[in-house]
């Protein structure tokens, strides 16, 4: 009998049906991968597991006994954990507080043991190799470093069935590892592992099983031993997917220079430089925390800095804000689609023209609704946002969806440069194939992208060049054959001295201007 | 390179919600309906309610707070709040007054209040805007200081003999409607168009929802919010010239509590109070909600200390039955 | 015990209920004026009408060192621990406008429960001995409270008048405008109104003259703004009880600097009110 | 992730703050700094602000506010408000005064009058945490009804002919403290440990932080919002025995405006106004700070109406000393 059973489980969503009778078991002592496109419903199907979410119909059941979970704090009483694929930490409280939140070991008064927490949870973080300070707010932390605290918090309930919905989506292969080994440990000891990502090879890795579903329906269970990755891509959109990544043909024009910044980062001792050409992609390479977003904030404006240097097709500009980076044809994608790149309260339309409701001014300052409508439209045709309508609020669409909207609000934009920051962070295959198309057709109009990415085939399969972070420099500049996985990791690991990351400033920066 | 068609799609996309599920959805709606609800109370309770003479009355005396919830609906809008509106409201028509009592020409005194009344919202936006400071205290303190600079100016006198023409504002008539009330539809009229039809509006919610995203996606939100806050103070302003041309004299002290009953206003009128979601018409229908509430009770002879429970119940009841869209 | 020092040594120290009400900016300046030429120096501040801002005010100016203490008390119980500080610091305390508890050294004000009585009475003789009459209320202070009562007691006297109505103007000019209107509303054959002070009668005013219905108005105080309306011909406004604010206060210092000096002199000076109508009110003056 | 691994993480992050980064990174920072600036202008300005009675002047001014803050506190870092403070201050008081006049015992006046408090406290906290209601809106309509029954209950006239042995909580001393400075201390002592020393006060922080992922933790959320709203009732109901005590009548007009200055002392203590972050100890920083101001400008016989300016211009400064932590 399985540890863990979900059957004929069915959930509606105002507008959608999420889960459609669909069924799940998990072996103790099993890593069972859960598998489809965005929107899908896996997170659904967790979320109804641990309680957040009641189903329609279906049922829960932990060693063959029906389990009605009102809410997490049952689930975890019947020791069901989950790791969230959206962050539940609170950014106020230290990681210790946070770990034990609403589980604070507590003396004879009623006070809290925080000698006793912090002990635990240095010890928690022994047995998971993570080196964090458990008393600094998670606020200071980086997002790799949050996840690991989202994980640690899970796996000090000490759950018999754990979830773990995209937990390596903000982390490096370095990091993926340790996550992996820790994995490896629950399994010994007989845990039931749900694990969801988008990774086809983390799926081959660590997963003993997986679970197919597609549009809400379920789909299969397979062995992994027994597939590979074409034939779970095909079931997951339901059709062949050969190549994500389109052809390698480059528009990069490498003479007509779009782009030139100096930036010196604030609290920095060195100023570092980079150059796009028109119809490029340059990739941002580098270990997570390496300074990529902040070296793209920098790039908008959006952050204050020390120096900063632009010159846009040959002239000077001057950038104090993301608007005026805008002005001049200059765009983010941020990393943070919630944070810091949708009003959740919108509607897809509202979110998509936010910058550039001047386009629909027929007569200004009046906005056309139709033509803003109209506009919308092809533009979520064009990026297949899966949505009931385009005025379907925002913050209910699944992760890639959402991913996507943010994309269409750049399309039309009119944009010389776009800076795309992890742009396929928790996005389906099918979408993924889809955003590199966008790319490739973009450059083909003769716009530059930045593109930074966490995950070196993406960054390998797709750059024209690369440039490689370590501890928030420009430490080297790969064209060509140069940009292969093992080149960029020595160079992202790479132990650096802080006051002289690259042997000589201005040596370093002759050498950048002769490789690019 | 090898996309999946789009025929793979087999959802009802894109599909117009029906215009009873707009109604139902729109967040006038609930607003609305308290609103009936007490006004047939009301009509119920007191035989001199539905007099025409009594209506014009209501919509008279809730025409201030209406006005004002106008600057305030912004601000709430954006995530923020303005408190300093009684005091600037209070400052600008003194000052209107004052000039007129020592012989400015009517209009020129006008102009000169309402541009007063936004140089101090502006001073609030530039404080929360590029100062970066919560708006709840930055209003909080030029709330004291509008008050006290009101009070140094009049000595604590109220300014009277104001020239008669100036009693238009208040008092005057343009096709049998109030000037009062006209002015507080044409006030209301701009202000929907501005969130409804302009980018500018767009921008208002969209910082209410999302601050960060939105500076980062290149909106000058600092631009838009000392705009916001510079509305609140015109708005506040215009509220003076009514209060002031409707007593022919400056009241240093008039508006006291007024930012409360409008911020009461814009949250009977289904804003959220985080910002981002709310409808400038639900606000109107928030201040008059207000104003029979006070009316009502008035007219029933309701003893004025069991009146502050009566109106807090009522408000209470509102908002519980609309509650679902602000929590 | 007695103090020594010469007038133009002294501090006078007056602590004020409100200043946003002529009434008292009128007390403020005459005792401004009477300060000077004694060539003294004056501190006064503003309670607003709360009494513990007020009791922090006189704790603050006894640190700073007044001499003498006039007290505008805005609730005559909750006041006493500042009357004590003040003794016990020696220094002497006269209430001024409104009783103070506790051991003050002279107490001078307005009978105000004659003021309300008077002021309705001729209101009650004016409207025929007969009709209804709505109160314009005020904050709830021992002062208004009085007035209240002593119109009460006035229009008790006419069989034929009828209190239909009472509601809080709060003493302020555009709230009692509102709250007339709806009493104008609610009793459409209102003939009397009694507001408990100018400010409040200033507001009903307006109401009264844009509702074009006869009612008469009496109020309290003698505001000059209200005066001035008083003197016009068909003013709705029939009756002012007027009190006397700058003799209210010249009288306490007065009293309060004999007392300092430890000279013999009565410790309570009732100041009557006048009766301010249609006749006398060309040569009332505050 | 088909990419090499890395064994080595050579990065020295993640080192551990110093004291004295901690020291400059805690909330009260700020907040003290602006105390000790504003604190020795107010020294330098007059001769007899440093004079042992005079600071306890001081002291025992602020501890009205101070107390009533700390409910106000736990409300804030919640990401809430209470705006009924006032009120529900004036209204424990007067029937504190009232039950002793119709000859209770004091004690069990006392007892009665702090329970009115919670109770009120807890019907705020059961409509925002059960009925989901915006506490802004519900703590503005209770504060009315409260207001309300406080003049009903005494009908206007404020209660004395108190037995003098009540008068020991207001201007008793025990071991040479004045009995108010004790009470706000013992206040904020307990309010200290609640808040840093167990659960309830890390779910406070957490609530105010993130309320979702606090509830999707498995806190019961509302269960804990209702005791925030009670525990500010039962400050208030504290303030409010103090003030009657020191006034020796029960004032149901008392408290105007104290909700406005519970909130400039918190923020001015460095919590932030949407919640998750502040601490108890910037908010006594904060209510200090508001009574030097006071006790300064009056020690330094600035007019009246110049005050509200000074006072607004020298919180607008201190807030934008300390503005980062804020925005
Ligand atoms: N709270 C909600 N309200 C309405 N619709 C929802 C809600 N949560 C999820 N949905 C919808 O349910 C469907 C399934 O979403 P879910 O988040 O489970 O997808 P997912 O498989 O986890 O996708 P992803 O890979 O993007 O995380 C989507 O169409 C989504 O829009
Ligand atoms: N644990 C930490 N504590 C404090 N600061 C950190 C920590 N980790 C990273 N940082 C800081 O964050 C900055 C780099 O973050 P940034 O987000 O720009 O990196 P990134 O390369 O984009 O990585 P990511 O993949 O996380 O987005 C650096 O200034 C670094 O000092
Ligand atoms: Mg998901
Ligand atoms: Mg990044």
């Amino acid at each position: 009998m399985a540890l863990l059973a979900l059957e004929k489980v069915s959930k509606r969503f105002p507008g959608v049906r999420a889960l459609n009778e669909v069924s799940l078991q998990v072996e103790a002592g099993e890593i069972h991968a859960l598998l489809g496109e965005n929107g899908a419903g896996k997170s659904t199907l967790m979320k109804i597991l641990c309680g957040i979410h009641q189903p329609d119909s279906g049922e829960i059941l932990i060693d063959g006994t029906p389990q009605h979970f009102s809410s997490y704090r049952r689930a975890c009483a019947a020791g069901v954990g989950i790791v969230f694929q959206e962050f539940s930490l609170i950014p106020g409280l230290s990681v210790v507080d946070n770990i034990f939140l609403g589980r604070e070991p507590r003396n004879r008064l009623g006070l809290i043991r925080h000698g006793v927490m912090l002990k635990q949870a240095n010890a928690l973080f022994e047995r998971l190799d993570i080196d964090i300070d458990p008393q600094i707010h998670v606020h200071h932390l980086s997002v790799a470093d949050q996840q690991f605290v989202e994980i640690a918090k899970a796996l000090s309930l000490n759950a018999r069935v754990l979830v773990l919905d995209e937990p390596t989506a903000p982390l490096t292969p370095t990091e993926v590892e340790r996550l992996f080994t820790i994995m490896r440990q629950l399994r010994e000891q007989g845990v039931a592992m749900v694990f969801i990502s988008h990774h086809m090879e983390e799926i081959f890795e660590i997963c003993d099983r997986v679970t197919v579903l597609r549009d809400g329906e379920y789909v299969t269970t397979l062995e992994v031993a027994d597939t590979d990755a074409g034939a779970l891509v095909e079931l997951m959109v339901g059709r062949r997917v050969d190549n994500i990544f389109p052809d390698h043909h480059s528009h990069a024009d490498s003479d007509d220079i779009v782009l030139e910044a100096r930036i010196r980062m604030a609290g920095r001792k060195h100023t570092d430089y980079i150059q796009l050409a028109r119809g490029e992609i340059l990739g941002f390479a580098g270990l997570v925390g390496s300074g990529r977003t902040e070296m793209a904030l920098a790039m908008i404006g959006a952050q204050p800095v020390t120096e900063r240097q632009m010159q846009l097709e040959g002239h000077k500009v001057t950038l104090k804000s993301p608007a005026d980076a805008l002005k001049r044809g200059i765009g983010l994608l941020p990393e943070n689609r919630k944070q810091q790149g949708l009003i959740l309260p919108f509607t897809c339309a509202d979110n998509i023209t936010l910058n550039h409701l001047k386009h629909f001014q027929t007569r200004p300052p009046f906005i056309s609704r139709r033509r803003e409508r109209e506009a919308v439209e092809a533009l979520m045709d064009r990026v297949r946002v899966k949505a009931p309508g385009s005025d379907t609020v925002v913050g209910t669409l699944s992760g890639g969806n959402q991913q996507k909207v943010v994309i269409a609000r750049w399309l039309e934009r009119g944009c010389r440069v776009l800076i795309f920051d992890e742009p396929t962070r928790g996005i389906d295959v099918g979408a993924k194939s889809e955003i590199y198309a966008l790319m490739k057709t973009l450059t083909a109009q003769g716009i530059s992208i930045v593109m930074i990415s966490s995950e070196l085939p993406e960054i390998t399969g797709l750059c024209d060049r690369v440039l490689v972070f370590n501890h928030g420099h420009v430490v080297a500049a790969l064209s060509g054959d140069e940009i292969e996985a093992g080149t960029i990791m020595t160079h992202a690991t790479r132990q650096i001295s802080l006051d002289n990351p690259t042997g000589s400033t201005d040596e370093s920066v002759a050498t950048l201007e002769r490789a690019s | 390179m090898s996309t999946p068609t789009s025929d793979a799609n087999p959802q009802p996309r894109r599909q117009r919600r029906s215009r009873a599920s707009r109604l139902l959805h729109s967040p006038v709606f609930f607003p609305l309906v308290g609103f009936i609800a007490v006004f047939i109370v009301m009509a119920l309770a007191n035989d001199n309610f539905l007099l025409p003479n009594n209506l014009t009355n209501v919509a008279r005396q809730g025409a201030i707070i209406a006005i004002i919830a106008v600057g305030m609906s912004f601000a709430i809008f954006t995530g923020g709040i303005d408190l300093s509106v009684g005091p600037v409201m209070a400052l600008s028509g003194t000052i209107m007054a004052g000039l007129m009592a020592a012989g400015w020409p009517p209009t020129v005194a006008v102009i000169m209040g309402l541009l007063l009344g936004m140089v101090f919202g502006a001073f609030n936006g530039a404080c929360v805007a590029f100062a970066r400071m919560p708006p709840i205290i930055v209003t909080l303190a030029t709330m004291g200081i509008a008050r006290g600079l009101g009070l140094i100016y009049t000595g604590g006198y109220p300014i009277s003999g104001l020239p008669a023409g100036f009693s238009f504002f208040g008092r005057g008539e343009v096709v049998g409607i109030q000037v009062p009330i006209l002015i507080m539809l044409l006030v209301y009229l701009v202000a929907y168009v501005v969130l409804h039809h302009t980018s500018f509006g767009r921008y208002v919610y969209a910082i209410g929802g999302n601050e960060e995203a939105t500076r980062l996606t290149g909106i000058r939100v600092p631009r838009y919010k000392l705009l916001v806050y510079t509305i609140s103070g015109l708005t506040a302003a215009i509220a003076g010239l009514v209060i002031t041309s409707r007593l022919m004299s400056g009241q240093p002290n008039a508006g006291t509590g007024f930012e409360l009953d409008a911020i009461a206003a814009v949250v009977l009128g289904g804003a959220a109070i985080a910002g981002g979601r709310g409808a400038i018409l639900g606000t109107l229908v928030g201040a008059m909600l207000l104003a029979i509430l006070n009316n009502g009770l008035n007219l029933m002879g309701v003893s004025p200390y069991l009146q502050d429970v009566a109106k807090g119940t009522i408000i209470l009841l509102a908002i519980y039955i609309g509650r679902g869209r602000n929590a | 015990e007695t103090g020594d020092k010469a007038d133009d040594e002294l501090v006078i120290g007056m602590s004020f209920q409100e200043l946003n009400n002529v009434y008292f900016v009128t007390m403020q300046r005459a005792l401004q004026e009477a300060v000077n030429e004694m060539g003294a120096s004056l501190v006064f501040t503003d309670a607003r009408h709360d009494i513990a801002k007020q009791i922090n005010d006189v704790e603050d100016m006894l640190q700073r060192g007044v001499d003498i203490l006039l007290l505008n008390p805005t609730d005559s119980v909750g006041i006493q621990s500042a009357v004590m500080s003040a003794h016990d610091a020696g220094v002497p305390v006269v209430a001024v406008d409104a009783q103070a508890e506790g051991p003050i050294d002279g107490f001078v004000g307005s009978k105000n429960f004659d003021a309300g009585y008077k002021a309705c009475h001729y209101m009650g003789e004016q409207l025929g001995g007969e009709g209804k009459v709505a109160i314009l209320d005020g904050i709830p202070v021992i002062p208004i409270l009085e007035r209240v009562e002593g119109c009460q007691k006035a229009l008790g006297e006419f069989e034929s008048i009828e209190v239909v109505d009472k509601q809080n103007g709060h003493q302020e000019r555009s709230t009692a405008m509102n709250v007339t209107e709806n009493m104008l509303q609610a009793h459409p054959d209102l003939a009397g109104i009694f507001s408990v002070n100018d400010v409040g009668s200033l507001g009903a005013l307006v109401a009264i003259q844009s509702s074009g219905m006869d009612v008469k108005l009496a109020s309290v105080d003698g505001n000059p703004e209200a005066v001035k309306v008083l003197a016009q011909p068909n003013s709705p406004l029939i009756a002012i009880a007027a009190q006397h604010p700058a003799t209210m206060v010249v009288q306490a210092l007065e009293l309060a600097v004999k007392k300092y000096r430890g000279e013999e002199s009565p410790s309570e000076v009732p100041i009557d009110v006048t009766l301010v109508t249609a006749d006398n009110a060309k040569e009332f003056t505050w």
